[in-house]
């Protein structure tokens, strides 16, 4: 028979669960406040949001590196706190977008909110563990969530993005499940401290080879179609048509650090082993993407799907920095996306306030060029924020991207991988056209049509919001010593 | 004032900022002002300037990003010290004779943006730091010349945009590895061009390195075959834009070589002697022949300005004082001069809006005035002793002899060319019979226009007889930099070379 | 003797016929059902595994999946109604007003 | 070879794997290849009640369990419902398919997985870490494991199946059925900016 | 004497800015005047310098300021007034004032007169620095100062229109300057690259520094100097092959072209030899040195060829010049320095005066300088044909005028160093001058009156203007008997300059004499013969022999200009528009473009991936995972 077992709460270390938990009652508060009173208006649900967010990202900055918690389940180290941290302020920023001074679809529903915060929750476990099974069904509860977000848009196309992203969304979950049978496999274990162990003594196996690559692909596919990393990437650009916005610009962030949080410590893993042809995979994605998707996004008619493509080369960007696997590849990861995070916030918050329910200027298109032709003369500080927005992500320095940029390609001329950096600088020699694109639309060209009713959307929240990106994309160059000597504190205390 | 140089930076961008809430109409007085401060605190930093001095002076550190080396990091010497003035005196002239009525308080603030990237450039000492302000001078003069700009602008600015972009990229990932190479030799990681110098390489890094510096610089002088978005940029540039552009930024990518190239890699520069010399040859023999096939005016001098910074290139890599001397010289002059020469074209192109050379003829008759500057500033740039145009000239190809006489012959016919198409232009659009009825009712110079160019006669003159003031300092600063160069060469060749073009037999 | 091979041969096949399935599908509906096979698959995997290495960890996991694919079916065909209703067809072909 | 295969075969075990293997396998082939959306969702039905089998066969009995359970009980009835109120009941005409495509690459995983797993994968090294306890039943085992270190899942599982369910509701719900956007044609209430002309 | 060296130098200055500030006024006659009185004060220093000089020998060297310094190099604007440069002030100071005054009379009508003066002193001031430099850069500045005044003063009517070849053969003034500008500056890269090859290998520009080294240095050095230094010589002093500028620089105003293009800046190229004298009596360098004479005497023989049979009364005095230049040359080739600078000065006297005097006629003529246009003009201009006929007849070599000594100086030092060919070949060139000297004042003066029926009615120059003009008619007479006192001068500066002849010739002087005598008499009684005569044997154009080959290779001028054209002028536009069109736009160019076009399209390509068919997206998804699978599994199977 068996033993009944006795835990004591004291090492289950409950304090590792409660950032989770509190984005969970977070969410459940806001259905119940919904069942309560339906007649209430989407502010409080958005400021309720930012509240639990506010108290979740205090939560999570308590907590102490290299924890363990629950069975060993739950794992906080430095990279779980930065990305939790990454993943809460990122949701905290996105969700004030919601403050049009026009309502949209999604917004008058409570549950869009409550969904928000689960799905932040999800992120959260998914980061914060390093058992496949719970990053898995973490992952897919903030999935199911996006998906759920997405098809809320209420929009033909919205619906067509969120069948595209859920059923590719599906293919993937299966890969993953692959993948992780196949470690399973070979390690009897789907604990990653517990397989790297196991691993590292079947290294020398004859004969094993074969498997060991193959679930590095298994688990590669799942992520890169996460990551959108060439040939996966397929549904992004598509998504973020369909998608409302600040979802879009919401998804090119977050979704992203999770899922790199994770990649970090599978692949990291992997490459830690020994298995150079897991670096040299990577590589190789991560150089065709951000190419590909560069290119792709050169001959684009509409400024959301070129953002979309553009944060496809961003990922691939990214994506060549951790196949480095040393701590400022790492930590390049976090700050890209720190940095990154505030300038797409701004770029994605000026096509929402130019969004109108119906196209006006392009049968296809919501946010075509044309639409942002002679905008200088329209609206000059929008112009000029925008086109601050655009430089940054182009990489002209000082704005934001350019230290995570070069901060990626420094960690890979450290690494001795200077081609890399050179392929990252062309990289971005060929974006800055697309991005200039818009800026020259913008500012050497003329008024097309309905010149008055672009900023349709405009309100003083949004306003503050554009103003704070604004000022981080500008004043990077204040912070970004902080924040990077924080992160690599964290990321090299947790030993990636 | 310690800090003058990060006045002299800020000011402008500060002034710049203010200015979004000034008047429309009062812009232009403001932005003429603020230059015109920004000028005087430029005489003031020469004035302040211990010329006796040859090493960095006014330096301001503050460490930014200190995990990374960045640092904010300024100095300038006696080679930084005249191109600053020269382009806060250049952006003053320039906005004093600016003739643009559209949208003016936006050229304005761009303007002012400008010369704060310009300034910037030149003063910078931390390599993130110049690359910063290096980057951050596109954007301005993106809008300058798509907005205002001709027909073919927007191609013109994407495509000085782009390359000058794609060039940097490759010269950051350059920076890079020399930060990185820093850090593994010393466990410091740092920006500080001051501390790279400390670093000797090896030869097949450093010639690596070269080349990617080379590629960012090179877009920017421009150098041949790197050189065809030049004719684009000051074809479809407003005056100003074209003024902004050949008296400074192309400057700063032979700034760039003196600064980086030179004392960071000396055994790799002395090695690439012979194919930038080369290339140096082409872009004074070639350019100045394609120059005599142009038929618009703003063409043949856009197309000059390519052949004088060959001129200017083959300087740099003289190895020895004359020539780096005569180079950084010959930076001043082709600023002033080409500056005032797109000045001069900018003021005819307002009265007749054209620039073809076969709509001209003759006007001289009826525009004396403009002739006569014309005449001044043309024979300025082919190089008349006595004015400010023969000094560089002459010691660059001095400095260049002692490494190649044959080279310096070739290079030398740029005296020749040079001539060729600039009298050619003089020829077709001042000479001959006054037959076009168009021309007839031309006014010459207004006040403004010639009070703006006044100055500039004067400095052409003035530096052209006594040159001094100016390249002593300058030649102060660069027999430092060559005597470093000197000791940190590792290859014996290298130090050869460099003592050897440096001697002069006999005598003294 | 079945060996721990058997069983995940059969996982692979089962797997790859799911793989198949999902490419070949243009149905959204049978789609789904291509994807369950391919859960289904991983399924046999973890539970074999698991009984060979004597390990419950694989039971788990595939508790887990039939989960995840339970609440995958829910969200699924919550988005397929409402796309139903807007489009009135579940043809994957009619599906790309969005491109390039 | 074909004397293991033979003498596999004759275990009780071993018939019941092979038969289990054809069945499945065939029922799985009809899921994705028949036109008929009835005989495909049938036929899935049946294959997951055989791989609750492979469970039974394989001791997870909780686990095969559940597979009825979940699967054949919800998951199935699900799609039923579906497919009654897609009217999906009649043949499904697949356009555009690439025939070639998709048996290759279906071929293609299934060799490269299948020599992936012909690897000598098992280690007799590898501890089990939650090892079943011998003479327990499974569901038992199962319970302790999954209450104490797969708790957190566990929760989160339920999370995961709220928001399926949430996402269910509101998707199926009415209010998708119109556009709760605000009407932006409205034009004369346009907060109009611009810069003074 | 400081203040005298400066006052003969900027004394012109003043003059040049004194007018420039009137450059865009109407005519002001007192702009003249005063440029004249400034031009003036500097003859007068010019002259107290000299006459120092003459008395107590000592050379005045002043340091005015510092001017180039950077590393190792360093000139300043420096000046030495020694004996080779004071007789150039005094000369070119003299003709310059003569000139100045010449042309308020001259330019009279022109409405550009006050720019006319300005330019006129600003070029006096640069032959001032050119000569009186004590370093070659300072030669270098007035060098290159004289060829822009010069390019000002040839295009000075820049308003004339382009012609045809056939029409003008110096085309338009505009054009004539351009070409003299380039051609200089052709020369000039060879003179650069001299000083640059002096610097390197002596550490210094200035004169006495780098002929103290002179013994130190390689042949190599010499040689190259030598031969870089006499190109530039070359240009400014127009000779062959770059001698086709100075014939159209008769585009000019007639005071330009005595002054410039006759007295002083086409001497520059004597100057430079004669001041470099320690260079070229190097016994390195006697190879260079000889073909410098024989170049000269070519370029003598070659330019009076071309005179025999030109009608343009400038032209020819133009090509007189040409010739007498290569008289220069062939002296100092031959090291007879001395000579070469007397003659350089005697010329600068009775050259100036033809000139003057030619250019009344065409002031008379209205611009016509059509010799068959003319004909019996002595009755009309009677001072003018008086001023002519000294000139010529001094040019002619006859003695006892200034030409005789000089001409026959040059003349017996070729035979004195035994370079028969060269003295034979200058022995004709002097006939040859005579009678093409003497043709041009019959053709104009004497013979039948031609112009009349055509319609001019031609009066004399102002008073004042021949009065002007009589110091040179003076000096044309008389400065060769001074020719022994000036040799003692110029043989205070030391060995580098003195040349004697040898006991040889000194003996056969008076053969030699005769001889040149006898052909520059030859010349002027066949020119008498054949145009000075009246009535039936009155000259006749004979439109035969102006047909025949001879004579119209030479009036073609050998077809050097056409070759040029041909062979330089046209290929060189050529190529300049082919790298332009072919090579600039659509090599360099295109290449750019073609990156990003290529970019571009593959986007384009790209961008079909992207159908929006999610079939497609999962059938890339599947192929990309079971590509990656396939390759991992192949990668893992080699090793």
């Amino acid at each position: 028979m068996l033993e009944p077992i006795k835990v004591g709460l004291e090492s289950l270390n409950l304090i590792t669960l409660a950032p989770m938990l509190i984005t969970i009652v977070g969410g459940l508060i806001i259905m119940i406040i919904d069942l309560l009173n339906n007649k209430i208006h989407k502010s409080l649900y958005v400021m309720l949001t930012i509240l639990v967010l506010f108290i979740d990202f205090g939560a999570v900055l308590g907590l102490n590196v290299n924890e363990r918690g629950f069975f060993d389940v739950m794992l906080i180290d430095g990279i779980s706190i930065i990305s939790q941290l990454l993943i809460i302020g990122g949701s905290m920023i996105f969700t004030p977008l919601a403050l049009t001074s026009k309502r949209f679809h999604e917004y008058s529903y409570p549950e869009f909110f409550a969904l928000f915060l689960f799905m932040i929750a999800g992120f959260q476990f998914m980061v914060a563990s390093d058992n496949l099974i719970l990053i898995f069904v973490g992952l897919e509860t903030a999935s199911l969530s996006l998906y759920t977000l997405i098809a809320l848009h209420n929009r033909s196309n919205s619906y067509e993005a969120a069948v595209k992203y859920f059923t590719m969304g599906a293919l993937a979950a299966g890969f993953f499940a692959m993948g992780s049978a196949v470690v399973y496999a070979l390690t009897g274990s789907v604990e990653l401290y517990k397989v790297a162990e196991v691993l590292a003594g079947r290294m020398n196996e004859t004969g094993l080879m074969i498997t060991i690559f193959g679930s590095s692909v298994l688990l590669m596919v799942a992520f890169a179609f996460k990551l959108s990393l060439f040939p996966f990437h397929t549904w992004v650009p598509d998504v973020y048509e369909g998608a409302s916005s600040p979802l879009a610009g919401y998804m090119s962030v977050v979704p992203k650090v999770a899922a790199f949080v994770v990649s970090i410590r599978i692949f990291g893993m992997y490459i830690d082993l020994g298995v150079e042809w897991v670096r040299w995979m990577i590589l190789g994605i991560a150089v065709i993407t951000m190419t590909l998707s560069n290119i792709m996004a050169l001959v684009q008619n509409d400024v959301k799907r070129m953002l979309a493509y553009s944060s496809i080369s961003h990922a691939g960007f990214i994506m060549a920095a951790m196949a480095l696997d040393t701590s400022e590849g790492n930590t390049s990861i976090f700050l890209y996306y720190a940095l990154f995070m505030f300038t797409n916030l701004g770029a994605f918050a000026m096509l929402w306030i130019s969004r109108h329910k119906t196209r006006r200027f392009d049968i296809d298109y919501d946010h075509p060029y044309e639409k942002f032709a002679g905008f200088i003369k329209i609206m000059p500080m929008g112009a000029v924020v925008m086109a601050l927005f655009m430089l940054s992500l182009a990489g002209v320095p000082p704005f934001s991207v350019f230290w995570g940029k070069i901060y990626v390609m420094q960690a890979a001329v450290n690494a001795g991988y200077v081609w890399l950096a050179v392929v990252m600088g062309l990289n971005s020699a060929i974006a800055a056209y697309y991005y200039l694109k818009l800026i020259v639309f913008m500012f050497l060209k003329d008024p097309i049509k309905d010149v008055d009713t672009i900023y349709y959307n405009l309100s003083k929240p949004l306003m503050v919001i554009i103003g704070f990106a604004t000022f981080a994309t500008i004043g990077a160059i204040f912070y970004v010593q902080p924040l990077l000597s924080y992160l690599y504190y964290m990321i090299s205390a947790s030993g990636y | 004032m310690e800090n003058i140089l990060s006045v002299l930076v800020f000011f402008p961008a500060v002034a710049g900022l203010l200015g979004f809430v000034v008047d429309k109409n009062s812009i232009r007085t403001y932005g003429i002002t603020v230059v015109a401060i920004e000028f005087l605190l430029s005489l003031w930093l020469w004035l302040g300037f211990d010329m006796a001095n040859p090493g960095m002076q006014f330096v301001e550190m503050i460490p930014l990003i200190p995990d990374m080396g960045i640092s904010y990091y300024l100095g300038a010497d006696g080679i930084s010290l005249f191109i600053i003035v020269m382009t806060t005196l250049m952006t003053l002239i320039g906005m004093a004779s600016m003739g643009e009525t559209k949208n003016i308080k936006n050229m304005i603030l761009s303007l002012l943006f400008l010369e704060m990237t310009m300034v910037g450039v030149f003063v910078a000492l931390d390599a993130i730091l110049f690359y910063l302000f290096w980057e951050l001078s596109l954007v301005p003069m993106l809008y300058i010349v798509g907005a205002w700009g001709g027909p073919l602008r927007v191609y013109a600015a994407i495509k000085f945009f782009l390359y000058t972009f794609t060039g940097s990229l490759i010269m950051l990932v350059g920076m890079l590895f020399v930060a990185y190479i820093y850090h593994s030799l010393t466990g410091v990681w740092s920006f500080a061009i001051t501390d790279w110098y400390a670093l000797v390489l090896p030869v097949n890094y450093q010639l690596w390195l070269f080349v990617a510096f080379f590629i960012g610089f090179a877009i920017k002088v421009p150098m041949f075959p790197f050189h065809t978005w030049i004719p684009y940029a000051h074809g479809q540039a407003p005056t100003i834009g074209s003024v902004i552009l050949a008296a400074v930024l192309l400057k700063m990518g032979t700034y760039g070589f003196v600064r980086f190239s030179l004392p960071m890699f000396p055994d790799a520069s002395v090695l690439s002697i012979t194919p930038i010399a080369v290339l140096s040859l082409i872009m004074i023999i070639y350019t100045a022949m394609i120059a005599y096939a142009q038929k618009d005016i703003k063409q043949v001098i856009a197309y000059s300005s390519v052949s004088h910074m060959g001129i200017i290139m083959l300087g740099l890599f003289a190895m020895n004082a004359e020539g780096l001397s005569g180079s950084v010289f010959q930076m001043l002059s082709h600023g002033i001069v080409s500056g005032a020469l797109f000045m001069l074209v900018g003021m005819i192109y307002e009265r007749r809006h054209t620039k073809l050379m076969s709509e001209f003829g003759g006007i001289a008759a009826v525009m004396p005035k403009f002739a006569l500057i014309f005449g001044i500033m043309l024979m300025a740039s082919v190089g008349l002793p006595l004015t400010i145009g023969f000094v560089g000239e002459f010691l660059v190809l001095l400095g260049f002899y002692q490494v190649s006489p044959v080279m310096t012959i070739l290079a030398g016919t740029s005296i020749i060319l040079g001539a060729v198409y600039m009298l050619r232009v003089m020829k077709r659009t001042f000479f001959g019979p006054l037959d076009n009825e168009e021309n007839k009712k031309l006014s010459d110079l207004n006040t403004r226009e010639t009070w703006s160019l006044i100055p500039l006669v004067a400095i052409v003159i003035w530096l052209g007889v006594y040159p001094k003031p100016v390249l002593a300092p300058i030649d102060n600063s660069v027999k430092a930099l060559l005597s470093f160069m000197d000791e940190k060469a590792i290859t014996q060749e290298a130090k050869d070379l460099i003592r050897l073009s440096n001697t002069t037999k006999g005598g003294n | 003797m079945i060996g721990l091979t058997h069983y995940l041969i059969i996982a692979a096949i089962l797997f790859s016929i799911g793989l198949a399935g999902v490419l070949r599908r243009r149905n959204l509906l049978m789609l789904f059902f291509a994807t369950e096979v391919m859960l289904n698959a991983v399924n046999i995997a973890f539970a074999a595994i698991s009984h060979y290495y004597n390990d419950l960890t694989g039971q788990m996991f595939a508790f887990f999946i039939i989960a995840i694919a339970a609440s995958e079916v829910a969200v699924g065909l919550g988005i397929l109604i409402v796309l139903y209703k807007k489009h009135g067809s579940l043809d994957l072909d009619d599906l790309a007003s969005m491109r390039g | 070879m074909f004397e293991n295969f033979i003498n596999a075969f004759l275990t009780a075990e071993g018939f019941a794997f092979y038969l289990f293997s054809a069945l499945t396998t065939g029922l799985f082939l009809i899921t994705v290849l028949s036109k008929n959306i009835l005989y495909a969702m049938t036929s899935l039905a049946a294959g997951m009640v055989l791989i609750s089998g492979f469970f039974f066969l394989l001791g997870a009995d909780f686990l095969g369990v559940v597979q009825l359970v979940v699967y054949v009980g919800a998951i199935m009835a699900l799609y039923a419902f579906a497919m009654m109120f897609f009217d999906a009941t009649r043949d499904i005409k697949e356009k555009n398919t690439n025939a070639m495509l998709v048996f290759a690459l279906g071929g293609l995983s299934a060799l490269v997985l299948v020599l992936m797993f012909a690897a000598p994968v098992f280690s007799e090294n590898v501890v089990a870490l939650y090892p079943m306890t011998e003479g327990v039943g499974n569901a038992q085992d199962v319970g302790i494991v999954l209450f104490t270190k797969y708790l957190v899942p566990f929760e989160v599982a339920a999370l995961m199946l709220l928001v399926a369910m949430i996402a269910g509701i509101i998707l199926a719900g009415k209010k998708m059925d119109q556009s709760l956007t605000e009407d932006m044609s409205a034009d004369d209430e346009i907060m109009i900016i611009k810069d003074e002309k | 004497m400081e203040k005298f060296v400066y006052i003969a130098l900027f004394a012109p200055l003043a003059g040049s800015l004194f007018a420039a500030l009137f450059g865009m006024t109407p005519r002001k006659i007192f702009v003249g005047i005063v440029g004249s009185l400034f031009i003036g004060l500097a003859f007068v220093a010019s002259a107290v310098l000299a006459y120092t000089l003459y008395t107590t020998g000592t050379v005045v060297h002043v340091r005015m300021m510092d001017w180039i310094q950077a590393g190792d190099f360093n000139v300043s604007f420096g000046f030495v007034v020694d004996q080779i440069s004071v007789t150039m002030m005094t000369v070119v100071s003299l003709v310059s004032t003569i000139v100045h005054v010449y042309a308020i009379g001259y330019m009279d009508h022109d409405k550009s007169f006050n720019r006319f003066f300005s330019y006129l002193s600003a070029f006096v001031f640069s032959m001032m620095i050119l000569v009186m430099s004590d370093n070659f850069l300072g030669l270098f500045i007035g060098w290159e100062g004289v060829g822009v005044c010069s390019w000002l003063l040839v295009g000075f009517w820049y308003h004339k229109a382009d012609k045809t070849r056939e029409e003008n053969p110096s085309i338009s003034p505009s054009w004539a300057a351009n070409e003299a500008f380039i051609m200089n500056r052709i020369a000039d890269l060879g003179m650069l690259i001299g000083i640059f090859l002096l610097y390197w290998n002596t550490g210094s520009l200035q004169y006495d520094e780098v002929f103290a080294q002179l013994p130190y240095l390689s042949e190599t050095v010499l040689v190259g100097a030598a031969i870089a230094l006499f190109i530039g010589a070359m240009g400014k002093s127009a000779q062959f092959p770059l001698h086709t500028w100075l014939t159209d620089a008769m585009e000019g105003p007639t005071p330009v072209s005595a002054l410039i293009h006759a007295a002083t800046m086409v001497t520059a190229g004597v100057f430079l030899v004669i001041r470099s004298n320690p260079l070229y009596s190097m016994p390195e360098v006697s190879d260079v040195s000889f073909f410098i004479a024989s170049l000269g005497t070519f370029v003598a023989f070659y330019a009076a060829s071309m005179a025999l049979v030109e009608r343009d009364l400038k032209r020819i005095i133009a090509y007189s010049t040409l010739s007498q230049l290569g008289y220069m040359f062939a002296a100092a080739g031959l090291g007879a320095y001395w000579i070469a600078l007397f003659h350089l000065g005697a010329h600068a006297f009775f050259k100036a005066l033809l000139f003057l005097g030619g250019g009344n006629v065409m002031h008379a003529m209205h611009d016509e300088l059509d010799l068959f246009k003319m004909g019996d003009l002595r009755k009309k201009m009677r001072g003018t044909w008086i001023y002519m006929t000294i000139a010529s007849v001094a040019l002619a070599g006859l003695p006892p005028l200034a030409g005789f000594w000089s001409k026959d100086a040059i003349i017996e030092t070729a035979f004195n160093e035994h370079t028969y060919v060269l003295w034979g070949m200058l022995v004709l060139t002097a006939g040859m001058t005579a009678f093409y000297s003497f043709r041009q004042v019959f053709l104009s003066f004497h013979g039948e009156d031609r112009h009349t029926p055509l319609g001019f009615h031609p009066h004399e120059m102002y008073r004042f203007v021949l009065i002007a003009m009589s110091p040179l008619a003076v000096l044309a007479i008389i400065t060769g008997w001074f020719m022994n006192s000036y040799k003692a001068f110029i043989y205070q500066i030391g060995d580098g300059v003195q040349y004697e002849m040898s006991e040889h010739t000194h003996h056969l002087a008076t053969y030699l004499g005769l001889i040149v005598i006898f052909f520059a008499v030859s010349g002027i009684v066949i020119a008498y013969l054949k145009y000075a005569r009246t009535g039936e044997h009155a000259f006749r154009r004979n439109e035969e022999k102006e047909n025949g080959f001879f004579y119209k290779l030479l009036k073609n001028q050998y077809y050097v200009p056409k070759f040029y054209e041909e062979f330089i002028t046209k290929p060189y536009m050529m190529i300049s528009e082919k790298f332009w069109t072919e090579v600039d736009l659509k090599i360099v160019d295109a290449t750019v473009d073609g990156i990003a076009k290529f970019l571009y399209s593959a986007g384009d390509k790209t961008r079909s991936m992207q159908t929006g068919n999610l079939s497609n997206y999962l059938n890339w998804m599947a192929v990309g995972a079971v590509l990656l699978l396939v390759i991992a599994a192949i990668s893992a199977m080699i090793g």
